[in-house]
């Protein structure tokens, strides 16, 4: 089989070379060598198990040759490939030496084979995979899934009664107006953390806390503690979020804060 | 060669079975309820949804799963005496917060609803994270802006609401003055209040009428 | 008073009939599939969910939707030949990489496959990415180390894989047979890499040796 093909190489030469310059443009949609090594042994035309390593051998040298003479850089990996290639040419083309150990040059071409042959089984068998219905397009579950599942989401579980109850409690609420909670000595984080971001934008050093409480909400002892606690809240929030820095050198000590500077 | 039999079968609607099957499936795989209209679109042309759907209904009587109306659309539900096996699996159950319980029933009663009003009838500022909640559970969507100065953006029970708390249209939720008949608020009125409260219900069926 | 066949009912199990609308219920509410063993769990003490299993397939058969198995689990799914009701439903799947494909295909067919084996087949070396996306899409799991020096890890594909390609089994990979039957599903070492263990996982250049 081998001599055939030497035979046969001058006048492959032309058509091959010219393959492989083509190829040589397509280099990038080649993966690896291994795959480019599958689509020269198409151009042989015959059965894959029927495949002439050799000539493959020959096909894949002269495609590296011709990369080089058009000054494409290929892979590392094509230049380890076609270097063992170069070894299993010599070993195919050469009389085995029996001091040499290694394995023959028909083993080591049979194993190329049935790699390439495995190769495409794979390729095919990929593509009948995909080719299979899918799902979420050719058939689908169930798109309202019920109450199963094996997230931890929380589930309210408020009733029709709930809502109807805490309508009418709204609904009632004018008429106990005594009991109604009293809201104005209260300072709500929402309105602390307006208030600061409004100011933290001339917080460059550090400055007390308490510096920030409205005028209006220092005096009075409860309207203190409420403007207090919803602007450390705010601050706390601020600092969350990337716009502020606080400090505390000590328990109860005084709380300082700055604006966070992008550094 | 195309038969005359077959020419003609192309434009006819598949038999009945087999769109019974097709609103089985759609019905199955829609995330939502689905309304009759909007299956009929997607079958071939010349079916009968809602025959199929007579069908369909017939054959899940009595099963695990049943066909049911949810405001205009249909969908599968668990057979209600079978809810037991669901419970396992329900992580975390939760009561909505006051808060939230509160302005949900006022945005189900009111709608559409400024925040502004939710505020008026509540007595307190509503925060954002309150109706971004509601919003996230899908009880609650943004509606029309009204056209007040402001055009203040208002809020709408969506059906995900009507859905979970089992109402076929928002208005079957009953009034305040029914709820007080039936007993089911333990809240009395203060009494000489009832005026108001006369008052109150006419409002709430101007809302609706 | 309980009379004595009240009281053994109490510890009987539902009827058939009944189990059968149970484990339709459950199956109904999960979009994933449940397994024999887990739905048993919800049911009532003494249920065979297998048994009621076979009869609910039987009454499903050439519906709408069907009752499938899928690795373990059991669920149903709409019938292949309806899909194209289903536009709306339609998920749109990145169109999966080459290499995305060939590695995928490799790991159900060799599974299970470490990355070396991946590469040797493939004759290139696997990106980090495309393994990472194709576990990003559920379909592909770490295995066990594979025993050898240098422990590597195994990929395998998961129950979403066979879902997603609707395979009771990785048994009914399309052509598996044919391909284990000519050997080509083989670990077959090159020729004269006799120290192959150690030399397996070192690197890429050793595919050729």
């Amino acid at each position: 089989m081998p001599d055939d093909f030497v035979s046969d190489l001058q006048e492959e030469d032309t058509k091959s070379r010219r393959l492989a310059e083509a190829l040589v443009v397509d280099v990038d949609g080649f993966e690896g060598p291994l795959d480019l090594l599958l689509t020269l042994s198409r151009t042989q035309k015959v059965d894959l198990r029927k495949v002439s390593i050799l000539e493959l051998a020959e096909q894949y040298l002269l495609f590296v040759e011709e990369a080089k003479r058009l000054r494409i850089e290929l892979a590392a990996d094509y230049l380890v490939m076609a270097a063992w290639l170069a070894f299993l040419k010599s070993r195919l083309l050469l009389p085995a030496d029996p001091e040499d150990e290694g394995p023959s040059g028909e083993e080591m071409a049979a194993h190329l084979a049935f790699q390439l042959e495995r190769l495409e089984a794979m390729r095919r068998s990929a593509a009948r995979l995909m080719a299979r219905d899918q799902l979420g397009r050719d058939f689908f579950a169930r798109g309202q899934a019920e109450g199963v599942s094996r997230k931890r989401t929380i589930r309210y579980t408020s009733t029709l009664l709930d809502l109807m109850q805490a309508y009418a409690q709204t609904k009632t609420r004018d008429d106990f107006e005594p009991l109604s909670m009293k809201r104005d000595a209260i300072f709500t984080t929402e309105q602390a953390l307006e208030r600061m971001k409004k100011l933290i934008g001339h917080a460059i050093e550090w400055g007390d806390l308490m510096q920030y409480l409205p005028e209006a909400w220092r005096i009075d002892p409860q309207k203190r503690r409420s403007a207090t606690a919803s602007t450390f809240a705010a601050a706390l929030e601020l600092v969350k979020e990337g716009q502020l820095e606080m400090r505390q050198s000590d328990v109860f000590a005084r709380i300082d804060l700055r604006k966070r500077t992008l550094s | 060669m195309i038969e005359d039999e077959d020419l003609q079968s192309l434009f006819e609607a598949p038999p009945m079975a087999e769109q019974e099957r097709m609103v089985e499936a759609i019905l199955f795989a829609s995330a939502e309820p689905v309304s009759v209209v909007e299956i009929e679109s997607r079958m071939p042309h010349g079916s009968d949804a809602a025959e199929a759907m007579v069908y369909l209904r017939k054959r899940y009587e009595g099963r695990g799963v049943s066909v049911v109306k949810i405001g205009e659309g249909w969908a599968f539900r668990t057979a209600a005496d079978l809810g037991f096996l669901m419970q396992k699996e329900r992580v975390e159950h939760r009561k909505l917060s006051r808060a939230a319980i509160e302005t949900l029933a006022i945005i189900a009663y009111h709608q559409p609803a400024t925040r502004a009003e939710i505020e008026e009838i509540r007595g307190v500022s509503v925060s954002r994270g309150t109706i971004d909640m509601l919003m996230e559970l899908s009880w609650v969507k943004i509606g029309r802006r009204r056209m007040t100065p402001g055009r203040p953006v208002t809020f709408t029970v969506t059906q995900g609401f009507l859905d979970h708390f089992g109402l076929e249209t928002s208005r079957d939720l009953p009034g305040v003055k029914e709820l007080r008949e039936s007993g089911l608020l333990d809240n009395r009125p203060a009494p000489g209040a009832l005026d108001d409260d006369e008052a109150n219900e006419v409002d709430q069926d101007d809302m609706f009428s």
